[in-house]
């Protein structure tokens, strides 16, 4: 397998203070890496600076073996990064339907976007329901949804994933985290998964990375006792 | 008083020093109001610069402070206090508006700083007795009233007079001239700055029936009734204030449409921008040349260089050791002749300025005055042709001393 | 009724619809002092909603509500009186306000209690810092000292281990344990809803579909069926 | 102008940055006999210079001393309470005409008359604050705008509506008493003006100390979540119209007897427009911004007059100034986001301390 | 009657110039959040540019063209140029910036053209049709109606049914999360921005027509009854704008003709209390979003 994403001695924050140092992880194409570690970890930063929302201090990004550095925000999705932010980012104004169209606007196959955007009302049908309802309407979770559809409207191969089980029902949550493993086995999607609910994190990664103070303590297939009482709580 | 000496009045009074006179004034040079009104302290300024070149007013310089105070009061305020405690000037010249002036006169009084020639037509300035300083230059609103009134009432006797007037103390003023005269007006409507529509008020008036309207306007609202009434096809003989009567910003203002002025009748005391065999046209459009980067020449130019030059008469009437005292008795002892041909009326009883005006009529495209000079008072006294000869400009331009 | 069965907060048949969705339809719950019922179901199910009409920030379109035996029209900013108070899902902290000040908001001029209730809820350190600059979960605890400061009768708490770790949701059971208050919880957490509940209600688009014991919810078919699934 | 909402969209990317810390609100604040002997030195200041200073710029000083007044209260309506006032000109017209009209009516009966009439100015001020206020608190953003733009407009029109009392454009003269003894006009008015500023400004600091000041902050951050924590979103924001209000009618006052004359002219929009556009250069939300507002309200129109000074250019007159005025604006907003009072570099050190104190404790 | 039928559409000629400025502030607004107190001073400034070229070719078309292009250059370099570097933290900031621009703008303008009327010219003939003595509308009214129209049809298309206008409205809700969705915000907005100032323009070539003539200031009163208008009809609504701005022209119109012009600044005030209170969101607006 290759590498789809290379972060090296990569080291970001706000303003003076760095909160990521000197990180280096490599994600394989077609593979999902948990990222775990205790609340302030850094984990959000990760993504941040991985999206580009954050520009970082030190250290580089590459994707598909070209460095990320001075690509736009907005030229990320294009490369096929799509980035679930923390706290979903849902725009309330925008109807549940402009908010999926606005996950696919930038995609020149305009068909396949349509078929995309069917698909995610067909996958998560609470949002079928709330087609035409603004976004500050929805309950916690149909918003969750409401962010996750958006991004795969856009047919991405890395998806960076903060937290996507915040606010969903047990079930929604186990059919997501099951869709993931689907996409990636069919299609070869990459993705980046924040989460605190680590058993299901785990149950569908390929690899675990264990952040603590803005530094990776451990990676592989699985996290062991010892860290997982350090870093995890349980 | 020792001619001999340099000194103005003891070397203490103030903005008055060997060389230099300084006065000042507050303008509004900016904002909505500045319209036209923005030309005239220039060129006041640029009649003195005349008078320096040739040597200034008893060898002193007169130097000009011009404050835009944007037609605020509070602005008007601030701006005042600073040419007096601050620049020390002695005198204030030519002040622009009624509400903003209204506001420092006290102040002016305290500060005993003579208030020359305020530029408005309010009666306020006409109030020896609570302010011995303050002295007016335009015709009152009143006494255009009236004199306007007057010719209504001879040349179209029988038909049906209104008036519309901006609601201020220049259209009540204005409309109490005009009731002396005419008793009751038919109907009457009134405008605000800031509401520029005026269709509902000419609708009513063309409803009304009106044949004659007078108007008590400022520029931009005359131009904006003629355009309005035009409009609407209602086609009375207007009768306009000179504030609002400028032919040469109406049309500027009106463009294309400034033969809807034709036949517009109006008055004033100065002769008229257009006027070139006027020797003091002659003589303003030289100093305009000369000093003032050949602005567009209109009334507003005439007007704030015949500031000037009664001014510069004053200067030279209070002779070379100059006191502020001296400057107002000056005044009040009266007897200047210069640009307007309507009797300036100064002494220590009456404060108010020109006192008299001479009708004019929009006839092809250019204004132009007929009939005599007339003059009245603002309370019940007649309406009575003046008769005395207008005065020619001196030789070099300048007045000289009595 | 006696006393006793009237004592805590009463919900009779309440209904909400916003325009032609049915958010809440029929349901009725007793909520006695001291007991911890938890409210599960699907999102979009109610559950919020359920909680707006408790604090008045929506109107029901049918049903009542009493509080000890009488009549309630909640409002919002009145509830604190009333022994009520609640958490927002999400955090609804005050941005620029420092962690003490957002809590002194619910109890003013008292900054002892504001403290203590800091404390109790692990946070006391933070007391000065702007929220805006703390990890999620202790901005989940400023929230929730927010409203244990007013030292309410009933809880109402939505969502509140939504975003916390492991270790984190052990220390809030372990919280909502040592209450003494009437507690009303809303959370997908579905260990942290079995341990500290008395009782279980389930909406499904609005309608409770089961109410029991944590041990009948967990076997409850319907309740697999349309909010655990197979996870469960 | 509030940006409607967003607020998930928003809050998802930068909840953690915070807002603008207002000044007013340090983490540790001083006490009250802090905020005494501070006021207590600030009038010693005031009187040296009214000893100092010439005449015009005392009378300089006696406007900012009135102005601050108004912006003070403007900056705590507006930046700790989150409502925004196009309208405070009207407030101020409404203190400096009750001012008018009592000293008209009251002239000779001796030298209580103006503590008395401007204590009027201040109630019927409150009134009318707390009707526009009753109004205000349902509206937002914009919609808050555009009321209380409409309330700025009404000034002339109500003068000439009831021109028999308002005397229209003209407006009305103060009568006033000559200042006692043998004081200077002009140190007389900064003395009166300053003394309404130091007792405006010790009121709000106390005010916003307070309880209240934090309710106020509180509705400002999230209305949700303050009622839920017992404040009256509605109450608190009527008040605080009320208390910014009442301040404006002291300004408004005291505008009136250092001008001794009243007129809609000076309160037009522009003026509504320039005390918001001062709390906003000063620093939103800070009782220092506010003070730094009311300075440049003064001082910044002459300085761009005296720099032009002697360019004469045909129409450059009152332009340039006006074109300069306008440009050190815009720079003054680029360089300094949170206005002038954040500048000040021990702020900046206390903020990242700060920020080091919440990330040493993760 | 006739008075009543003359000042209706007084009113109505008066409102649709207030509906097609309200129109520029209501396409900003949607597209940047902003209340762009310097619309009314941007669109002076073309419109002298306008005027320039008018006068210099004899042509009018020739001076429209310039100014709606003027406009939207106008708006793209305030944009890029100045609004780019507020920093939006607080709201005001942005607006205090505005109100910084109207006295450049204004300053400026004045140098060049001197704080004097100038004629502003119309397409069309000014006099109106009149129908049994009663004057009722102009050709040029006609040519501010058929303008207006087009103009919210263009919006209500933009916004509506094109993949742009939900770029700009996500843009100026949520500049963030719409970069990681691939919208080009910078873009967006100095897109926005060049639109509303171009409408801006065709508004202030409608309008100063009807007013006192080209003055830096012209656009003063304009702006402020139809910012009126605009909050009436609601700021998220085209169709609120022209609404909001027809009532406005028409209580103007009716207050100044029944009850005298003083009066009506009082009724506009009134007008907004009344409809504010009834709905805080203006009458086009949208329900009240969901508070917890
Ligand atoms: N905008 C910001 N300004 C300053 N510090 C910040 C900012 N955002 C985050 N931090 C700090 O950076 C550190 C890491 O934050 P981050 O959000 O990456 O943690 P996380 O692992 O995602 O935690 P959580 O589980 O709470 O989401 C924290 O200490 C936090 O306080
Ligand atoms: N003010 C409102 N206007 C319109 N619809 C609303 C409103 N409030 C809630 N809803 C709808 O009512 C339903 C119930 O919402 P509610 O927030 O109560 O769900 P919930 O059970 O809390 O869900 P979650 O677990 O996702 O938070 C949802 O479909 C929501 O979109
Ligand atoms: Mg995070
Ligand atoms: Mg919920």
């Amino acid at each position: 397998m290759s590498a789809l994403l290379q972060i090296e001695r990569l080291t970001a924050g706000y303003g003076a203070a760095p909160v990521l140092h000197d990180v280096d992880l490599t994600v394989a194409t077609g593979s999902i890496t948990a990222v775990l570690g205790a609340n302030g970890a850094g984990k959000t930063t990760l993504l941040r600076a991985l999206s580009g929302l954050l520009p970082a201090a030190r250290g580089r990004v590459l994707l598909d073996g070209r460095d990320l550095r001075g690509v736009r925000v907005e030229e990320m999705v294009r490369r096929g990064v799509a980035h679930v932010p923390e706290g979903r980012g849902v725009v309330t104004e925008l109807t549940v339907d402009e908010n999926l169209r606005l996950g696919g606007l930038w995609r020149k196959d305009r068909a396949d976007a349509k078929r995309a955007l069917d698909e995610v009302y067909e996958l998560f049908e609470p949002l079928a329901r709330r087609r035409g309802s603004p976004g500050h309407q929805l309950s916690g979770g149909e918003r969750q949804l409401l962010a996750l559809g958006r991004a795969l409207v856009g047919r991405p191969r890395l998806l960076l994933l903060d937290e996507p089980s915040l606010g969903l029902a047990p079930k929604i949550t186990a059919q997501i985290l099951r869709l993931l493993r689907t996409l990636r086995d069919r299609s070869g999607l990459t993705v980046l998964l924040v989460e605190q609910n680590v058993r299901g994190a785990l149950a569908i990664a390929d690899e675990a990375v264990v952040l603590a103070l803005g530094r990776v303590v451990s990676r592989g297939t699985s996290v062991d006792d010892e860290l997982r009482h350090a870093y995890l709580g349980f | 008083g020792g001619g001999g000496e340099g000194g103005g009045g003891g070397g203490n009074t103030p903005g008055v020093t060997d060389t230099e006179i300084l006065v000042g004034t507050h303008m509004p040079l900016t904002g909505p109001a500045a319209a036209g009104y923005s030309k005239i302290a220039p060129a006041t300024k640029a009649y003195f610069a005349y008078v320096n070149a040739n040597g200034g007013v008893h060898g002193r310089s007169i130097t000009y402070k011009i404050m835009d105070d944007t037609y605020n009061p509070a602005t008007t305020q601030q701006v005042v206090r600073e040419l007096v405690l601050q620049d020390r000037v002695f005198a204030i010249l030519n002040g622009l508006g009624t509400p903003t002036h209204t506001g420092v006169l006290d102040f002016l009084k305290t500060n005993r700083v003579p208030d020359l020639f305020v530029a408005s037509g309010s009666r306020s300035w006409d109030q020896p007795d609570k302010y011995p300083g303050t002295f007016g230059f335009n015709v009152d609103y009143t006494v255009e009233g009236k004199i306007l009134a007057t010719h209504v009432k001879q040349s179209q006797s029988g038909r049906k007079v209104c008036f519309l007037g901006q609601d201020d103390d220049f259209g009540r003023d204005s409309l109490a001239g005009i009731e002396k005269v005419l008793g009751p007006v038919a109907a009457k409507q009134s405008y605000v700055t800031s509401n520029p529509n005026v269709g509902p008020q000419l609708g009513a008036l063309k409803q009304a029936g009106c044949q004659v309207v007078m108007l008590a306007t400022v520029p931009g609202f005359t131009a904006l009734t003629l355009g309005t009434a035009a409009k609407i096809g209602f086609k009375p003989q207007f009768v306009a204030s000179q504030v609002g009567a400028d032919l040469t910003t109406l049309s500027k203002q009106l463009g294309p449409a400034a033969r809807l002025t034709e036949g517009m009748i109006s008055a004033n005391y100065l002769p008229l921008s257009t006027d070139d065999a006027d020797p003091w046209i002659q003589l303003f459009k030289r100093v305009n040349a000369q000093h003032n980067n050949n602005a567009e020449f209109d009334n507003n130019i005439v007007y704030g260089m015949s500031v000037g030059y009664l001014f510069t008469q004053t200067l030279q009437a209070a002779g070379r050791n100059l006191t502020r005292e001296g400057l107002i008795a000056a005044v009040e002892k009266g007897g200047f002749q210069g640009p307007g041909f309507a009797p300036l009326r100064f002494s220590a009883e009456d404060h108010s300025g020109y006192g008299g005006q001479r009708l004019s009529r929009v006839q092809g495209g250019k204004q132009a005055y007929f009939g005599t000079v007339q003059e009245t008072d603002d309370g019940d006294g007649p309406v009575r042709a003046y008769a005395a000869a207008p005065a020619v400009p001196p030789q070099n331009g300048i007045p000289a001393a009595p | 009724m006696s006393p006793s069965e009237s004592a805590g907060l009463t919900l009779d048949r309440i209904s909400v619809r916003f325009g032609g969705l049915v958010a809440l339809d029929g349901v009725s719950l007793r909520v006695p002092p001291g007991r911890t019922v938890g409210v599960i179901g699907p999102n979009g199910a109610g559950k919020t909603t359920l909680f707006n009409v408790v604090c008045g920030f929506v109107a029901p379109t049918g049903g009542s509500l009493a509080l000890d035996g009488r009549p309630l029209r909640p409002r919002p900013h009145r509830l604190a009186r009333l022994g009520i108070s609640r958490t927002l899902q999400g955090v609804g902290l005050f941005g620029g306000l420092t962690v003490l000040e957002n809590v002194l908001v619910a109890v003013p001029g008292r900054p002892a209690r504001a403290l203590a209730a800091l404390d109790r809820c692990k946070v006391g350190h933070c007391a000065g810092d702007l929220p805006g600059l703390l990890p999620y979960a202790l901005r989940k605890r400023v929230a929730l000292a927010r409203a244990l400061v007013s030292e309410p009768r009933l809880l109402l708490l939505d969502e509140p281990a939504g975003g916390l770790g492991a270790g984190e949701i052990d220390e809030l059971r372990e919280l909502i344990e040592g209450l003494s208050c009437a507690v009303l919880l809303v959370e997908h957490h579905m260990d942290l809803v079995m341990a500290v509940c008395d009782e279980i209600l389930v909406l499904d688009f609005g309608r409770p579909v089961a109410h029991g014991t944590p041990a009948e919810i967990r076997t409850d078919e319907a309740v697999a069926d349309a909010y655990l699934g197979a996870a469960a | 102008m509030s940006a409607g909402g967003g607020e998930d969209a928003r809050s998802a990317l930068r909840e953690r940055v915070p807002p603008e810390t207002p000044v007013t609100a340090p983490p540790r604040r001083p006490g009250n006999a802090w905020y005494l002997s501070g006021i207590a030195g600030a009038a010693l200041l005031i009187v040296a210079l009214t000893y100092l200073l010439p005449p015009f710029r005392t009378y300089q000083l006696a406007t900012v001393g009135a102005y601050l007044c108004v912006t003070a209260g403007l900056t705590v309506l507006t930046g700790l309470n989150g409502q925004l006032s196009l309208g405070h000109g009207a407030l101020m017209a409404t203190g400096a005409y009750t001012v008018a009209l009592l000293q008209q009516a009251t002239a000779g009966r001796g030298p209580w008359t103006l503590p008395v009439s401007v204590a009027a100015a201040i109630v019927v001020t409150t009134a009318v604050g707390a009707v526009v206020g009753l109004a205000a608190a349902r509206l937002r953003g914009p919609y808050l705008a555009g009321l209380t733009l409409a309330v700025a407009v009404v000034v002339p029109a109500t003068t000439s509506t009831f021109d028999g009392t308002f005397n229209s454009d003209q407006g009305l003269s103060v009568v006033l008493d000559p200042p006692p003894g043998t004081i200077a006009v002009e140190r007389w008015q900064a003395w009166l003006a300053w003394t309404g500023a130091l007792v405006t400004m010790l009121a709000l600091a106390v005010l916003v100390r307070g309880s209240f000041g934090l309710r106020m902050r509180a509705v400002r951050d999230d209305e949700t979540a303050a009622r839920l924590a017992g404040v009256s979103v509605a109450r608190t924001q009527v008040l605080a119209f009320v208390v910014s209000a009442a301040c404006a009618g002291l300004g408004g006052a005291l505008f009136a007897v250092l001008a001794q004359s009243v007129s809609p002219g000076a309160f037009p929009l522009s003026l509504s427009l320039f005390l918001v556009m001062a709390i906003v250069i000063g620093g939103l939300g800070s009782l220092a911004g506010a003070v730094w507002g009311a300075v440049l309200l003064v001082a910044l129109p002459a300085l761009a007059h005296t720099v032009t000074e002697d360019i004469e250019v045909q129409r450059l007159e009152g332009n340039l100034p006006l074109a300069l005025f306008g440009i050190t604006l815009i720079a003054v907003m680029l360089a300094a986001p949170g206005g002038i009072a954040s500048l000040r570099p021990l702020r900046h050190l206390r903020r990242a301390e700060r920020e080091r104190r919440a990330m040493r404790k993760t | 009657m006739d008075r009543f039928v003359f000042l209706t559409f007084d009113g109505l000629s008066r409102g649709a110039v207030y509906a097609a400025f309200a129109l520029a502030l209501v396409l900003i607004w949607r597209s940047t959040r902003i209340v762009n107190f310097a619309q009314g001073a941007m669109a002076v400034a073309t419109a002298y540019a306008g005027y320039s070229v008018s006068a210099a070719t004899g042509s009018y078309w020739l001076g429209f063209a310039t100014a709606i292009l003027g406009g939207l250059v106008l708006g793209a370099v305030t944009e890029r140029v100045v609004m780019r570097f507020v920093d939006h933290a607080s709201p005001l900031n942005g607006v205090v910036v505005a109100l910084g621009l109207v006295l450049v703008i204004q300053g400026v303008l004045g140098m060049i053209y001197g704080n004097e009327f100038r004629p502003a010219g119309a397409p069309f003939g000014r006099d109106a049709f009149t129908v049994g003595g009663v004057a009722l509308l102009s050709r040029f009214d006609l040519f501010v109606f058929a303008a207006v129209a087009t103009v919210v049809g263009l919006l209500a298309l933009l916004f509506r049914r094109t993949a742009t206008g939900l770029r700009m409205r996500a843009s100026a809700f949520a500049p963030d999360v719409s970069r990681l969705l691939g919208v080009n915000v910078g873009g967006m907005l100095t897109l926005g921005w060049a639109l509303a100032a171009a409408v801006g323009s065709l508004a202030g070539m409608l309008v100063i027509p009807t007013e006192l003539g080209l003055h830096p200031n012209a656009m003063d009163v304009v702006f402020v009854s139809s910012f009126t208008a605009a909050v009436v009809g609601g700021l998220d609504s085209a169709i609120g704008a022209v609404l909001g701005g027809l009532i406005v022209g028409l209580l103007l119109s009716y207050v100044s003709g029944y009850l005298g012009a003083t009066v009506a600044p009082i009724a506009v005030l009134l007008l907004l209390v009344t409809v504010l209170l009834g709905r805080p969101g203006g009458l086009f607006s949208r329900a009240a979003a969901r508070t917890a």
